[in-house]
């Protein structure tokens, strides 16, 4: 017991000490400021130094991950997605026509899902990391948080994981979108209905609460309206909710041909189950963020038929060809090439929040190369500048000051799971028909 | 009317789920004055040891695993009691809501480090009824059931067995019940380790119908919070009869108004219940 | 004479305030002992040491020859070791019959508890007629009455009662002395705390008078009764 | 109220630990320090407005949150839908949640002990919920501004530097009454509510009034501090202005510094604050930081209730006229 007491005694006093050290000015100040000030000399001392030579010039790129609370799941997936760009970047490096060959380090720290230190760990990742380039943590929330410092200091931020609209229409000049953005989220499964099915004339939105969902289902029923179809419900439900039964209830007496919505994994997931378990008499389900995940299959045959929106998959058929065909500029690996790397290094298929950590990499590795230099300005420039197509897709970037960064090229593909011929659930893409790994399963097999 | 009826049916089977949940935390706060803010995560907690216990795990029958749920829970209460609650017993509300909230932060810090906070399901189905417009699968039946039974066996021992009213006597009168020689300290364990295993066994149960993370129990806290107030404070009988309001609340509401109002009307109601009638709707419990 | 209870130089008191200064009491097996003192010279204080609600920071408490200074209320309680509390500190909440069950809680008790439950009955007999009232609801005689019967349920060696006559009218504590004549003529072992030392003296055998926590005087009642010193101050004469 | 407290050396010390605090950034010229210190700041003066309601008047308000997520609200629609300046909105967004508390404070402040406790943490919920449904306020997507308005504030990085003296300033204001309520009357009577509230009341303390501004104190400043904080972070979301977590911090920071001390719950929130973001950048505790810091309440609780003031008073009883 005494001892016990006496250690809580000394850890807080080395707290005490430890805040009260940050708090004295003699000691703290010339000792945070020394090694900085090296820092600072020695970085462009060693660029000119190492031009000539062709040396070796190390760019940090920052970023907080959820590595804690309800965020983790799709965080995880980015960052592992980001790490294995990082390991594959960093055999070669960049070399750039003066000879400097640019290699990678990457710096994080845990947001545990929650904004208030967001500001405060980018902050410490610019100013003591001397991160040079951004990525965005993962959710529309954090990364508005995270664009204000970004935006202050001039450090180019590509986000991913962080769809919702509104973030690239606040005046932005230093951040870039890889995602297609919310509003474009299930624009697509409205198309596809309507296609599958013209008969089909109701549909009901049942979404989260959330910032990213709302966004998206808002964009959708206005498209869907415009395409004639009847909104018989609109309604939202709590991130938290885990007994959908009320809303069951709402769209068995609404009788929609369709359902949408959804939000998150855990919810969506959920939602899913539970429209299987009570029978709910839909012809298609098209849920966000949840079908495209792996897990997705432990609800067995509650998943068969539902439909997901998708940044990417690892049956899309983005390919050189179609990049020469287009007229677009092909970079980085296939499609093949990267699920492969991913799945030897990680033990599993590459979801797209891991698509789109490494595709953030591999923009950045092409907008250096392009500006030929890591001055964030060139590499602003070159990101405004560039449209291109690689294994995630085609990526044009917004450069009206209304809202610049936003993504505009960028096409959600559309997965549905459904049986092999071993009955087993695998993850299909079904649209757009030009992507097309299998024929959709219309109606919902219930 | 179809649907108010079958979401009726609904919210009234979790109610006895609710209420089962709601009981652990009244029965402590009777019996030894502690709001357990631990609650949430021993519920979610009670949710994995069912899932590793059961056909995701060592493969017991869900319904044959709530027994060790059940067990586990008492000694893992009894533990938290000893590290957490008897030492500040005495001291002000103050240092039992924290005590018991820093165990909550340990269980949720620990779990999302093994557990992670990717939901999981139990992927557990025994059929369903169907008649009317009613549509309900057998485990939420089963669920409610085996919370009708627990809160009766809890009734039974608390009223008709010797430990039982020695709880009920440490919590009426500490001191007096050392003078009788009843054992208080022990006691006092025994009832944590009890509303512990309630907290466990409904998220073992709701485990068999939702799919959960560790950060589940929060929001069966949440509503544990509420039903305990409707019940009254430290009457586990009222909390049954909490649950079941509740229940029928959230079966209620979402037919007439969006169902994201059915917890503003839940905790107004909550706050409300409190301040014009304290000890609970149904007036018993302690003054 | 055998010597069941012993207190050797107690020190106690609550935190930093000592109330008891080297006080010593024996109880002998058989004996009604009685201690008496104006209000805060400690009674209560002795009554709570001896039965280890309160640790003392000094001196030593034995029950049958042994040392049980640090032991448990509730073990000595098992033991038989029982204290009738100040203020009757009955399970307000729980019907009568159930306080005379958990008067009977120890095993020693329980396997005497339909003989202890007769006799009870017998002595009290207003109380058999409320069996399932709830015990908070009564009046202050009956629960005092239950609270000695609860005493007496959990079948004492030794029955130690803390003011048995404050605030009930005066019938009722006539009544309350007839039955620890009774009790003393079966040969149970008592200490009684009152504040009507009169009362006290004359139904004691041997008596202990405290003053600002230390015995001041003892010795039998009788004599006690006689001496001057106790007349002029205790008993007003 | 009376500025008796300019007398005693623990106000000089309390002051000049916040003022040092705060012109730090200033001596290192670091960001980084800026954004230490944002946060450190933040924490003082939230902690120590809660402390005039927890330490002084000894009610535990769980959902205190309430206060700077409705203040911040009000304010942070003013800004982003009527173009209000930052600091008029502000002050609205204090006064909001004053008035909040002075409402709160007649209908649950007769309620005690665990009671109320649990009567704050409903109305934080209830309030939460009820903005997910208010449209004005954005309803579940919560408020965004425009980065245009930044302009206005010399730049986002001036705008950074702007708000932080906002806080700084906010800081200091919450040591300043904090020491005004303990040397007043008013003051008194609330430590007499404190100690026992039925012999107040007796002894002349007029308690419910007397709670109830207690409680108003203790909100404005939250209030005014959420629409900073809002405002910073360029948007708003329901979620993230009323986390109930973050409620039991402040009580954390409070009585790891010493409840109803004015250096405590400074020196409270400077400790947990710098202790967080150590453990969360700590590559040794970073996974289990949660389950650490849960630890370390827990011992502080069980063996070190009075907090590190406290605990540093009884220790050196020579301390304790420089520790108030």
């Amino acid at each position: 017991m005494k001892r016990l007491f006496l250690f809580v005694i000394l850890s807080t006093i080395t707290a005490l000490v430890a805040a009260c050290g940050g708090a004295a000015p003699e000691p703290a100040a010339p000792a945070q400021e020394q090694p900085k000030a090296e820092v600072a000399q020695e970085e462009p001392a060693k660029e000119e130094a190492a031009a000539p030579a062709g040396g070796e010039e190390v760019v940090t790129i920052g970023y907080t991950a959820s590595k804690t609370g309800k965020l983790e799941v799709p965080s995880r997936g980015q960052t592992r997605g980001l790490e294995l760009w990082l390991e594959q970047v960093n055999k070669d490096g960049i070399t750039l026509s003066d000879g400097t060959v640019v290699k990678f380090d990457t710096k994080t720290y845990d947001d545990e899902s929650a904004k208030e230190r967001v500001q405060s760990l980018y902050t410490t990742l610019i100013e003591e990391d001397s991160a040079d380039f951004l990525i965005s943590p993962y959710s529309s929330g954090l990364t508005d948080a995270a664009a204000v410092i970004a935006e202050s200091y001039g450090n180019v931020m590509i986000t991913t994981g962080a769809a919702s609209d509104a973030t690239y229409k606040k005046g932005l000049t230093s951040v870039f979108q890889l995602y297609t953005p919310a509003s474009r989220y299930l624009t697509g499964a409205i198309d596809m209905l309507a296609a599958l099915d013209p008969d089909a004339k109701k549909i009901a939105f049942v979404y989260e609460n959330a910032k990213f969902s709302t966004g998206v289902v808002e964009a959708a029923k206005a498209y869907a309206e415009e395409k004639g179809f009847d909104v018989v419900l609109f309604e939202g439900y709590d991130s938290e909710t885990t007994d959908f039964a009320p809303f069951l209830n709402k769209i068995a007496a609404a009788e929609p041909d369709a359902v949408m919505g959804g939000g998150h994994f855990n919810d969506g997931s959920t939602l899913a189950r539970q429209l299987y378990e009570k029978n709910t008499p839909v012809h298609f389900l098209a849920l966000l963020v949840a079908p495209p995940e792996l897990q997705f299959a432990e609800l067995a045959d509650a998943a068969l038929g539902v439909v997901g929106p998708s940044q990417w998959e690892p049956q899309a058929n983005y390919t050189k060809e179609a990049a020469a065909a287009a007229g677009l500029e092909w970079y980085g690996p296939t499609v093949a090439e990267f699920a492969k790397a991913y799945e030897d290094k990680y033990g599993e298929e590459p979801g797209y929040h891991a698509g789109g950590g490494y595709a953030a990499g591999v923009i950045l590795q092409r907008a250096i190369e392009q500006a030929d230099s890591t001055d964030p300005a060139a590499v602003k420039a070159a990101l405004d500048d560039m449209n291109l197509l690689t294994f995630f897709g085609n990526v044009k970037f917004d450069t009206t000051a209304e809202s610049h960064g936003l993504q505009q090229a960028h096409e959600m593909v559309y997965v549905q799971w459904q049986h092999d011929d071993q009955g087993n659930l695998v993850k299909q893409v079904v649209w757009p028909v030009e992507g097309q790994s299998a024929e959709p399963i219309y109606p919902l097999p219930r | 009317m179809d649907q108010f009826i079958a979401s009726l049916a609904d919210g009234l089977l979790l109610g006895f789920v609710y209420g089962l949940a709601a009981m652990g935390l009244t029965l402590i706060f009777g019996v030894m004055d502690v709001i357990n803010l631990a609650h949430g995560p021993i519920i979610a907690l009670g949710m994995f040891a069912v899932f590793f216990l059961g056909p995701p795990g060592l493969g017991l029958h869900p319904y044959v695993a709530l027994l060790v749920v059940a067990v586990l829970g008492l000694i893992f209460g009894a533990i938290i009691y000893f590290i957490s609650v008897h030492r500040i017993l005495d001291g002000p509300h103050l240092s039992s809501l924290l005590s018991t909230f820093s165990v909550n932060m340990m269980i949720i810090g620990v779990g999302t480090a093994i557990f992670t906070t990717t939901p999981k399901n139990m992927d557990f189905s025994i059929g369903g009824l169907a008649f009317w417009a009613l549509n309900i699968p057998f485990t939420r039946l089963v669920g409610a059931f085996i919370a009708v039974l627990v809160a009766a066996a809890l009734y039974v021992f608390l009223y008709r067995t010797q430990q039982g009213k020695a709880i009920r006597a440490v919590a009426n009168n500490r001191a007096a019940s050392e003078l009788m020689g009843i054992p208080s300290t022990m006691t006092l364990a025994l009832s944590f380790g009890i509303g512990t295993m309630l907290a466990a066994v409904s998220g073992a149960i709701i485990a068999t119908f939702f799919s959960f993370s560790i950060l589940s129990g929060g929001v069966y806290e949440l509503k544990s919070f509420v039903i305990v107030v409707l019940g009254g404070l430290g009457n586990p009988t009222g909390a049954l009869l909490g649950g079941l309001i509740l229940g029928a609340l959230e079966g209620i509401v979402p037919v007439f108004l969006p169902v994201s109002w059915v917890p503003v009307i839940e905790f107004v109601l909550f706050v409300l219940i409190l301040m014009y009638r304290p000890n609970g709707l149904f007036g018993g419990g302690r003054s | 004479m055998t010597t069941v209870l012993e207190v050797n130089n107690v020190s106690s008191g609550y935190g930093e305030v000592q109330i008891l200064w080297d006080t010593s009491v024996k109880l002998e097996k058989g004996k009604l002992t009685s201690l008496v003192g104006a209000n805060g010279v400690g009674k209560t204080t002795l009554m709570r040491t001896i039965m280890g609600l309160l640790k003392p920071t000094k001196g030593t408490v034995s029950f049958h020859g042994q040392d049980v200074t640090r032991m448990s209320a509730h073990a000595k309680a098992a033991h038989g070791l029982i204290l009738v509390p100040e203020g009757r500190q009955l399970f307000t909440e729980m019907t009568v019959y159930e306080n005379l069950e958990m008067g009977a809680f120890t095993k020693r008790a329980k396997e005497n508890f339909a003989a202890n439950l007769d006799r009870v009955y017998e002595m009290f007999p207003r109380l058999k007629e409320r069996l399932d009232q709830k015990s908070g609801t009564m009046s202050g005689g009956e629960q005092q009455m239950l609270a000695v019967a609860r005493g007496l349920m959990a079948q004492p060696d030794i029955l130690m009662i803390d003011e048995l006559s404050l605030g009930l009218a005066p019938f009722l504590v006539l009544d309350l002395f007839e039955i620890l004549k009774r009790l003393k003529d079966d040969g149970l072992t008592m200490l009684l705390v009152e504040q009507n030392v009169q009362m006290a003296l004359a139904v004691s055998d041997y008596a202990y008078v405290l003053a600002d926590g230390k015995v001041e005087l003892e010795g039998p009642s009788r004599e006690l009764a006689q001496n001057e010193h106790v007349r002029a101050a205790y008993l007003g004469i | 109220m009376s500025f008796k407290s300019i007398k005693y050396p623990a106000f000089w010390i309390s002051v000049g630990l916040v003022a040092l605090a705060g012109i730090l950034p200033l001596i290192t010229g670091s960001n980084t320090t800026r954004e230490t210190m944002f946060l450190v700041l933040t924490a003082i003066a939230l902690a120590s407005s809660l402390n005039m309601l927890l330490g002084y008047a000894g009610y535990v308000s769980f959902g205190h949150i309430v206060f700077l997520g409705f203040g911040g609200y009000v304010g942070f629609y003013l800004i982003v839908d009527h173009n209000w300046s930052l600091w008029l909105a502000m002050l609205v967004g204090g006064l909001m949640a004053g008035l909040l508390a002075l409402l709160l404070g007649k209908a649950i402040l007769h309620l005690r002990g665990a009671y109320f406790a649990l009567a704050t943490i409903g109305v934080n919920e209830a309030i939460k919920t009820f903005v997910k449904n208010f449209d004005l306020f954005g309803g579940p997507v919560g408020l965004e501004v425009n980065f245009l308005v930044y302009k206005d504030y010399g730049g986002p990085a001036q705008m950074q530097w702007t708000t932080y003296w906002a806080i700084f300033g906010l800081a200091l204001l919450a040591v300043l009454v904090s020491y005004a309520i303990k040397f007043s009357r008013f003051g008194l009577g609330l430590m007499a509510i404190r100690e026992d509230e039925d012999a107040a009341m007796v002894l002349g303390v007029r308690t419910p009034s007397a709670k109830t501004w207690a409680y108003v104190l203790s909100a404005i400043i939250p209030g005014m501090l959420g629409v900073i904080l809002f405002f910073r972070n360029s948007s708003v979301e329901p979620e993230d202005a009323f986390r109930l977590h973050r409620s039991i911090e402040f009580i954390v920071m409070v009585m790891l510094g010493g409840q109803g001390t004015v250096l405590g719950p400074l020196v409270g929130a400077a400790t947990y604050d710098t202790l967080r973001g150590f453990l969360l950048t700590s590559p040794l505790f970073k996974d289990l930081q949660l389950a650490f810091a849960g630890l370390l309440l827990l011992l502080i609780v069980l063996f070190v209730p009075t907090g590190i003031v406290g605990w540093l008073r009884g220790r050196f009883r020579q301390l304790w006229r420089v520790l108030e």
